[in-house]
C-alpha cells in the first residue's frame, strides 16, 4: 500500500449509552479518515466524545451501544472489512486487536496487570498473534523494551509493574503496543497523567517510532500544545460531533470555528506577558448531556451566534478549502456567495 | 529470605497470642463460684449420696484446687508447655490422651471443610460476577443468604430429620458402629466417606455463602478496572482473559479471607459435632464446660485457638507468596 | 500589584518537612524523605507568589506548612498582620491561632473531594465564618450570598449539595469558602489543574479579578508553567524540596538561569508550531529515599561539571532579586 | 415517591421552576440513599417483614392469646386448622373442638375433631392478665375462643402449652437481643475503631493487636466458655443481659474495623484538611464531617450484625448455654426440637426455627439494600 492511502474511513458514526436516566448520544454522526503514515489528533473537552470513538475502533466501547455507521479498515490479513459488523466478542475482531490495530492508555499506574511480570504479558501478544515460541517472544520483548530506550530491560522483563515509575511504565506499554507492528496506533491522552520532562520524552519516543515503523497514530488530548506537537492533522471535537478538521499549521494559524477560536485563546501563553491584560474566556460550561441543545451543540455559548440559524439549524460539516472541513453556519453561508 | 524473616516474626506473635489465650481460657474456667469438686459434690447429694468434709478436702488438695489463683495458673502452664495439660475429672484420663485421639478426626474435617469451600465460593462467585443481574447471579446470591440465615444446628438437625423420615437412617457420627475400634481398613475407610457429606455441608454452609459474596464483589471491582481492557485489547479471548487477570488479582482478598473464615470454620464444626456427634474437639469442650472440668475445657480451648493461629498463619504466608506486591516489598 | 511600597506579610525562613520512612512493625526507621529542605523565600501583599516544580518537589508540602496542617521538622514561617503584629505561626497555641485562621486560607485542587458531599453550600461556604466565631443567622447568611456572587453563583443555590454542580462551579464554591472571611493570604494548591481548559481559563480570570477587588495576597502552587506565568508576579522553581531559582517571573521566564528552569520552558510543547521542542531534558525525577550527591539535578544537567557532583550549590542572588542556586549560572547567562 | 414530590412542591414554591431543575439537586444524604434503597426489591421485602415482627414484638401481650407459661390438657396438639364452611355454608371463621382420645394399653393419645359445632372466633377477647410494657394493665387479646375449646395456631407443646404464643414472646427476646447487642457494639466498635482510625499510631497498632487475639480463638467455643460463666443462680434479666454482652464481645471487631479502615479513608479527603484549615477544631470535624461519612457504613455493618447475634443467641442457648428454661427465646424453644423423634413426630415444634431464619433473612436483605444505597456520591 502506497504512503497516505487511506486506511481507516469511518462514515456517521452514530454511538450511544443506554443510562438510567434515559439515552446520552456520545459519538454523533461522525465521520473521518485515516491514511497510512500520517498522525491524526483528535482534540476536544471532557465528555466530547473523542475517546469513545476510538475505543469504537476495536469495539471495546464498553456499554456504549453502536447504533449506526461504518468503519471500514483496510487489513493486511483480511482485505477490506466493515468492523462495525463484526461481532465484539466474536473471532475476527480478536484478530485485527493488537495485530493491525493496537492501543496506548492514560493511566500507567492500572494499564498493565498487576499480578504478571512485563515479560509474560508482552510476550503474550506474540505468542498469540504471531504464533512464536515463549523463548522466542520473550527475547523479541526485550528487543522491543531497548528500542524505547529501557535500561536494563533483561531485568525488567522478569519485574512486576508496580515496581517501576510511571514513565517508565508508558513507555513499556508503547513497546508492547509497537511489537507486532499494527498498521493504526489508538494512543488516548498516554501523556496526561506525566509529568512535563516525562511527556516530552514520551512524546519524543512516539516521533521516532511513528517514522521508522510508519505506523498512522490516532492521537487522543484535551492539550493543544501537545496535539500542535506530534499531529500531522487535527479534528476538534464538542459534545460528540467534529467541529472543525484542519491540517496542524493551518487550524492553528487560522482557526475557523468560533469552539477552536475560543479555546486557543483561553490557554495562557507561555511566550506572552500579560502584564494585566486578561485571557479571553469563553462563557458557560458544557451542556448535560441528557438535553442536547437544538440546532448547533455550541450555539448556547458561541459569541457569533445567529439567531434563528444556529439555535434552529444543525450545521453540516463541510469542506471550506483543501481538506479543512468546518461545521458552523458562517461558514456555510459564505461559501455559497463565494 | 525476606519470607523468612516475616513467618519467624508471624510466629514468635502467634506463641505471645497463645499465652494471652491460655491466660484468658484459664480465667474462664475460674470465674463460675464454685469449681468442679462443688459442682461434683452438689450432683452427689441430689442423688441422695453423701460425702463428708474431710475427704474433700483430701480430694481438692490431690487436684491442686486449694492453691491460690495464680499458682494454680503457672503450674498448669508450666505442665502445658511440657505437654502435661493436667487431668479432666469427668473422663478422669490425662487430658493430652483425649484430645490426641480426637485431634485427627477436627483437623479432617476442618481442612477438607476448608477445600470445599474454596472449590465451591470460587467457581460460583466468579460465575455470578460474570452474569451479573442474570438470574443465575440472582439465584447465587439467594443460596448466599439462606446459607448465611440457616444456623449450623438448624442445618444439622433438618439433614438428620429429612434422612431420619426419607431414609429411616441415623446418620450422626463419622463411623456406623461395627467398624467402631477396628484398625483402618477400606470397608472402614469407605464407610467414613460415606458419612462424611452431612458434616461438611453443615460446617461449610455459611463460610462458603460468605466467601462467594465476598469473591463476587471483589471480582466485580477488579473487572472494572483499566488492565482487564487493555488485556481485551490485546485481543486475548474473553474467558481466558478474565481468568488469567481479574480473577487472578481477586484471589489476593479471597486468600487474605482466611483470617476470619478459620475461626469461622472450627466453630461450625463445634456446633456441628455437638449436634451430629462427631468425634471431635468440639463435644468435649461442650461437656467439659457444662460440667465445669476446668482443666479438659481449657486444653480445649488452647487447641482450638492454636489449631485457628495456625491457620491464620498460614493463610497470611500463602498471601504473601501469591501477591507479588507484599512478597516483594 | 505596584512594585513602589512593598509591604511584606509573610516570610518563610529556611523551612524544612523531613518525613521518616517508616520500616515495618519491628526495625526502627530506615531512612528519610526530605519533602522540603530549607525553603526560604517572602511574600509581598497583594501579589502573587508562584511555587512552580515537577510533581514530588514539594511544592503542595510548603503549602500545607504553612496553612499549618502540619508541623515543620525545621524553619520558621512569620505572618505580618497589622492588626495583631508579627507572628510565628507554629509557636502560637490553638487559641492564639484561631484569630489567624480567619486571615488566611486555602484553595484546593480537586473540586470533587474538597467539597464534603453531605453538606448544602451555605454550611461549606458558611464553615470558616461558624469557626471564627458566633455570627448572627442573617448576617451569616448575607455574607455567604455576597461572597457567592461574587464567584459567580447564584445565592439561591445555597440549599443545594455540591452533587448538583460541574466541576468548574464546585471550584467556585470552594473559591468563596476561602474568601468568606476576608483573609489577607490565600494559599491555591493547583486550583486549575483538573479543570477543562475553557472552565480554566473562567477560573484564572476569577482569581485574578477577586485578587484586583480584594486585594488579595496568592501563594500559587502549580506545575503548568504557562498559567503560572499569567498569574504570578514573582516565583520559585523548586526541586526536589529545595528553591533551584526564585525572582521575577519576566526575568525567569525571558532569560532563566537554572539549567533545569531553562530545560523545563524548552521542553513545554506550544501551539505555535514555529518554535520546534528541543531535547534539552533529559532522564526522570530524582528519587527522594536515595539522592544523587551535590547538587540533585547534576545526573540531568548537560552543563554538570565535577564539582557539581560533589558541592551543593547555595541560593545566591545574581541580579536585583533574582536568586540562582547553581555553579555556572553566570556562564548560562552569557555574562 | 412521596419523598420527592415532598421535595418538588417545597422547592417549586421558593424558586420559579427553571427548564432543568432536578430536586435531587437539594435532596440530603438520606433522601438519596432511601431513592436509591427502593430499587432494591429484596431490601423491602425485608423491611416489611422485620416492621410485622417489631410490631409483633412490641404488642406480644396483646397478640398472644394465651399466656406462653400456661400448661394444659392439649399436649402435642397439632395446629388448630380454621374453618369457613360448616356444613356446607359460609360461616365467619371458627374453629371445632379437639377431644383427647387416650387408647386404654398403650395410653398414647390422639386427637379426634368434633365436627358438630362451630366455635366463632372473637376479637378482643378477655384473656389472661398482662402488665403491657410494664405499667398498662390489661387483659384484651387481640382474638381467642370464648368457651373451652383451644386455638393453638402452631399447635402446643409437651406440656401443653401454646406455641404460638411462646413464639411470639421467643421472638420478642431474641430480637431485643440482637438490638441491645448491637448498641454495645455500636459504641464499643466507634470508640476502638475510631480512635484507632483517627489517631493511629501506637493506638492503631494496639487495637490491631486486640483485635488479631480475640479473633484467634474460634466464635462458638469463646461464646461456650463464657456462657458457662454465667452462674446458675443468676435472675433472668441478669443473664440475658450476660448474652447481649458476651455477644457483643465478639462483633465489636467487625464494626471497629469498618470504623477504622473507613476513617483512614475518609481523613484523606481534602474536605477534612479544608475544615482544619478552616479552624473547626478536632471534635467539630469527627462530628460534622467524618460521623455523617461514615454513618451509612455503619448502618450497614449494624444491620448485618443484628442477625449474626440472633444467631449466637439461638445457638447458645439451644446448647442450654445462653437463656434458660424459664425464659422463653427462639433458641430455648428449640431445644424441645433436640431429638430427631420429637421433631418427626410433632413438626410444628420447627416454627421456632423458621422464626429464627426469617427474621436473619430480612435484616440480611434490609443490610444489602442499605450497602447499595450507603454511597449515594460514589458514581
Amino acid at each position: 500500500m502506497e504512503d497516505n492511502a487511506v486506511i481507516l474511513n469511518i462514515e456517521n458514526l452514530k454511538i450511544a449509552f443506554k443510562m438510567r436516566q434515559g439515552n446520552v448520544t456520545a459519538v454523533n454522526d461522525v465521520s473521518f479518515q485515516l491514511r497510512k503514515g500520517h498522525v491524526l489528533g483528535i482534540v476536544g473537552e471532557s465528555g466530547c466524545g473523542k475517546s469513545v470513538t476510538a475505543r469504537s475502533l476495536m469495539r471495546i466501547e464498553a456499554p456504549g451501544k453502536l447504533l449506526s455507521g461504518e468503519i471500514n479498515f483496510q487489513s493486511k490479513s483480511l482485505g477490506k472489512v466493515g468492523i462495525q459488523r463484526l461481532d465484539p466478542a466474536g473471532e475476527l475482531i480478536r484478530e485485527l486487536r493488537w495485530k493491525e490495530i493496537a492501543m496506548v492508555f492514560q493511566e500507567p499506574m492500572t494499564s498493565f496487570g498487576p499480578m504478571h511480570t512485563f515479560g509474560n504479558q508482552i510476550s503474550e501478544v506474540l505468542t498469540l498473534h504471531n504464533k512464536i515460541g515463549k523463548t522466542e517472544a520473550i527475547e523479541m520483548a526485550v528487543e522491543s523494551l531497548r528500542a524505547v530506550g529501557m535500561p536494563r530491560p533483561e531485568k525488567l522483563i522478569k519485574q512486576y509493574p508496580h515496581q517501576i515509575s510511571g514513565g517508565m511504565r508508558q513507555r513499556a506499554m508503547i513497546a508492547m503496543a509497537l511489537i507486532c507492528h499494527p498498521q493504526v496506533l489508538i494512543a488516548d491522552e498516554p501523556t496526561t497523567a506525566l509529568d512535563v520532562s516525562t511527556e516530552s520524552q514520551i512524546l519524543d519516543l512516539l516521533a521516532e517510532r511513528q517514522k521508522t515503523l510508519g505506523t498512522s497514530i490516532l492521537y487522543i488530548s484535551h492539550n493543544l500544545g501537545v496535539v500542535a506537537n506530534i499531529a500531522d492533522e487535527v479534528m476538534v471535537m464538542y459534545l460528540g460531533q467534529i467541529v472543525e478538521h484542519a491540517p496542524v499549521s493551518d487550524l492553528f494559524a487560522s482557526p475557523k470555528h468560533p469552539y477552536t477560536v475560543a479555546l486557543l485563546n483561553s490557554i495562557p501563553n507561555i511566550d506572552k506577558d500579560y502584564k494585566n491584560q486578561k485571557l479571553e474566556v469563553l462563557q458557560g460550561s458544557i451542556p448535560d448531556p441528557y438535553n442536547h441543545p437544538d440546532g448547533c451543540p455550541f450555539h448556547p455559548r458561541c459569541p457569533k451566534l445567529i439567531h434563528g440559524l444556529c439555535d434552529m439549524v444543525q450545521p453540516r460539516l463541510l469542506d471550506v478549502s483543501l481538506n479543512c472541513r468546518v461545521a458552523c453556519h458562517l461558514y456555510n453561508a459564505s461559501q455559497k456567495t463565494s | 529470605m525476606k519470607l523468612l524473616k516475616y513467618v519467624i516474626k508471624r510466629l514468635s506473635w502467634g506463641a505471645l497470642v497463645l499465652l494471652f489465650v491460655s491466660f484468658f481460657s484459664f480465667l474462664i474456667i475460674q470465674l463460675p463460684p464454685g469449681d468442679y469438686l462443688s459442682s461434683y459434690m452438689a450432683r452427689l447429694e441430689k442423688s441422695g449420696m453423701s460425702v463428708d468434709n474431710k475427704s474433700m478436702v483430701a480430694l481438692r488438695h490431690s487436684y491442686g484446687l486449694d492453691q491460690p489463683f495464680l499458682v494454680q495458673y503457672g503450674k498448669w502452664f508450666y505442665r502445658f508447655i511440657q505437654g502435661d495439660m493436667g487431668v479432666s475429672f469427668i473422663y478422669t484420663e490425662k487430658v493430652e490422651t483425649i484430645i490426641k485421639e480426637r485431634l485427627p478426626a477436627t483437623l479432617m474435617l476442618s481442612f477438607s471443610s476448608l477445600l470445599v469451600i474454596y472449590l465451591i465460593a470460587i467457581p460460583v462467585g466468579v460465575f455470578a460476577a460474570r452474569r451479573q443481574y442474570s438470574l443465575w447471579d440472582f439465584l447465587a446470591a439467594i443460596l448466599g443468604f439462606i446459607g448465611m440465615a440457616v444456623p449450623g444446628f438448624l442445618l444439622a438437625l433438618i439433614l438428620m430429620w429429612i434422612a431420619y423420615q426419607v431414609f429411616g437412617v441415623s446418620i450422626g457420627g463419622l463411623q456406623s458402629p461395627q467398624f467402631m475400634d477396628q484398625p483402618m481398613t477400606m470397608g472402614k475407610f469407605i464407610d467414613l466417606i460415606k458419612h462424611l457429606p452431612v458434616p461438611i455441608i453443615v460446617i461449610t454452609m455459611s463460610g462458603t455463602a460468605a466467601l462467594i459474596r465476598t469473591m463476587r464483589a471483589t471480582l466485580l471491582d477488579e473487572l472494572g478496572k483499566q488492565y482487564v481492557t487493555t488485556a481485551r485489547a490485546k485481543g486475548l479471548a474473553e474467558n481466558k482473559l478474565i481468568y488469567k487477570y481479574p480473577v487472578r488479582a481477586a484471589m489476593n482478598p479471597i486468600i487474605s479471607s482466611g483470617g476470619w473464615l478459620v475461626p469461622e470454620l472450627f466453630s461450625g464444626e463445634t456446633i456441628a459435632a455437638i449436634v451430629l456427634g462427631l468425634p471431635t474437639i468440639g463435644p468435649i469442650l461442650y461437656r467439659a464446660l457444662l460440667g465445669e472440668d476446668m482443666y479438659l475445657a481449657a486444653g480445649c480451648l488452647m487447641i482450638l485457638s492454636g489449631l485457628t493461629i495456625i491457620g491464620l498463619l498460614i493463610s497470611d504466608i500463602i498471601l504473601a507468596i501469591s501477591d507479588p506486591r507484599i512478597r516483594l516489598e | 500589584m505596584n512594585k513602589a511600597k512593598k509591604e511584606l506579610l509573610l516570610e518563610v525562613k529556611d523551612l524544612c518537612m523531613h518525613f521518616p520512612v517508616q520500616g515495618s512493625f519491628f526495625d526502627k526507621v530506615r531512612g528519610v524523605v526530605k519533602a522540603v529542605d530549607g525553603v526560604t523565600f517572602n511574600l509581598f501583599k497583594s501579589s502573587t507568589f508562584g511555587l512552580v516544580g515537577e510533581s514530588g518537589c514539594g511544592k503542595t508540602t510548603t503549602g500545607r506548612l504553612i496553612m499549618k496542617v502540619m508541623k515543620p521538622t525545621g524553619g520558621t514561617i512569620i505572618f505580618h498582620d497589622n492588626e495583631t503584629g508579627i507572628m510565628e505561626i507554629n509557636a502560637l497555641s490553638n487559641k492564639k491561632m484561631r484569630p489567624l485562621r480567619r486571615k488566611i486560607q486555602m484553595i484546593f485542587q480537586d473540586p470533587y473531594s474538597s467539597l464534603d458531599p453531605r453538606m448544602t453550600i451555605q454550611q461549606i461556604v458558611g464553615e470558616p465564618l461558624r469557626a471564627a466565631g458566633k455570627e448572627h443567622m442573617n448576617n451569616y447568611k448575607n455574607k455567604i450570598a455576597a461572597i457567592l456572587q461574587k464567584s459567580g453563583l447564584s445565592a439561591d443555590y445555597m440549599d443545594r449539595y455540591p452533587h448538583a454542580f460541574s466541576g468548574g462551579q464546585r471550584q467556585r464554591i470552594g473559591i468563596a469558602r476561602a474568601l468568606v472571611t476576608k483573609p489577607q493570604l490565600v494559599v491555591a494548591d493547583e486550583p486549575v489543574s483538573a479543570l477543562d481548559v475553557s472552565v480554566q481559563a473562567q477560573i484564572l480570570n476569577l482569581l485574578k479579578e477577586l485578587q484586583e477587588t480584594l486585594g488579595l495576597t496568592y501563594l500559587f502552587i502549580a506545575h503548568d508553567l504557562s498559567v503560572i506565568r499569567y498569574m504570578c508576579d514573582t516565583l520559585a522553581v523548586m526541586y526536589v524540596g529545595k528553591i533551584v531559582e526564585m525572582g521575577l517571573s519576566e526575568d525567569i521566564f525571558n532569560n532563566p538561569a537554572h539549567p533545569y528552569t531553562e530545560g523545563l520552558l524548552s521542553i513545554i510543547p506550544r501551539t505555535d508550531s514555529k518554535t520546534k521542542r528541543c531535547k534539552r531534558l533529559t532522564g526522570g525525577v530524582a528519587d527522594a529515599s536515595n539522592l544523587p550527591s551535590g547538587c540533585y539535578f547534576h545526573p540531568r544537567c548537560q552543563y554538570a561539571k565535577d564539582i557539581c557532583k560533589i558541592e551543593q550549590p547555595v541560593l545566591r542572588e545574581i541580579k536585583n532579586d533574582h536568586q540562582v542556586a547553581c555553579h555556572f549560572s553566570l556562564k548560562l547567562q552569557g555574562i | 415517591m412521596k419523598i420527592l414530590q415532598k421535595i418538588k412542591s417545597h422547592s417549586k414554591s421558593k424558586k420559579e421552576g427553571n427548564k432543568n431543575y432536578n430536586p435531587l439537586y437539594s435532596a440530603s444524604q438520606w433522601t438519596l440513599i432511601w431513592v436509591k434503597f427502593k430499587d432494591h426489591k429484596l431490601a423491602l421485602v425485608g423491611l416489611i417483614i422485620l416492621a410485622l415482627f417489631y410490631i409483633a414484638v412490641l404488642f406480644a401481650p396483646i397478640i398472644t392469646p394465651y399466656d406462653p407459661w400456661e400448661d394444659s390438657r392439649y399436649i402435642y396438639c397439632p395446629p388448630t386448622r380454621i374453618h369457613l364452611f360448616h356444613a356446607g355454608k359460609i360461616h365467619r371463621p371458627f374453629v371445632y373442638m379437639e377431644n383427647i382420645l387416650t387408647d386404654p394399653e398403650t395410653f398414647n393419645r390422639t386427637f379426634k375433631t368434633d365436627y358438630s359445632k362451630p366455635y366463632p372466633i372473637r376479637f378482643f377477647v378477655k384473656g389472661f392478665e398482662y402488665h403491657w410494657l410494664g405499667f398498662i394493665k390489661g387483659n384484651r387479646h387481640l382474638f381467642g375462643v370464648v368457651d373451652e375449646v383451644g386455638i393453638h395456631l402452631m399447635g402446643t407443646d409437651v406440656l401443653g402449652r401454646d406455641c404460638f404464643s411462646r413464639n411470639i414472646r421467643g421472638l420478642q427476646i431474641s430480637l431485643t437481643v440482637g438490638l441491645i447487642g448491637v448498641i454495645i457494639t455500636f459504641i464499643l466498635g466507634c470508640i476502638i475503631g475510631g480512635i484507632a482510625g483517627y489517631y493511629g499510631g501506637i493506638a492503631d497498632n494496639i487495637v490491631q493487636r486486640l483485635m488479631e487475639f480475640i479473633s484467634s480463638i474460634p466464635t462458638i467455643p469463646m461464646w461456650m466458655a463464657l456462657g458457662a460463666i454465667i452462674p446458675s443462680d443468676w435472675g433472668n434479666l441478669k443473664v440475658y443481659f450476660a448474652i447481649t454482652v458476651i455477644l457483643a464481645l465478639r462483633s465489636w471487631t467487625g464494626l471497629s474495623r469498618q470504623v477504622r479502615s473507613k476513617l483512614l479513608q475518609l481523613r484523606e479527603e481534602e474536605f477534612v484538611v479544608a475544615a482544619k484549615v478552616a479552624g473547626t477544631s478536632d471534635w467539630k470535624i469527627i462530628t460534622t464531617h467524618l460521623l455523617p461519612g461514615f454513618m451509612s457504613y455503619l448502618i450497614v455493618s449494624l444491620t448485618l450484625e443484628i442477625p449474626k447475634m440472633i444467631l449466637g443467641e439461638t445457638t447458645l442457648s439451644f446448647l442450654g448455654l445462653g437463656l434458660r428454661a424459664p425464659t422463653v427465646s427462639l433458641g430455648v424453644l428449640l431445644q424441645d426440637a433436640q431429638n430427631l423423634a420429637a421433631i418427626s413426630a410433632y413438626p410444628w415444634l420447627m416454627i421456632s426455627a423458621i422464626m429464627v431464619i426469617l427474621s436473619v433473612l430480612a435484616f440480611n436483605f434490609v443490610g444489602d439494600g442499605i450497602r447499595d444505597a450507603a454511597d449515594p456520591y460514589k458514581n
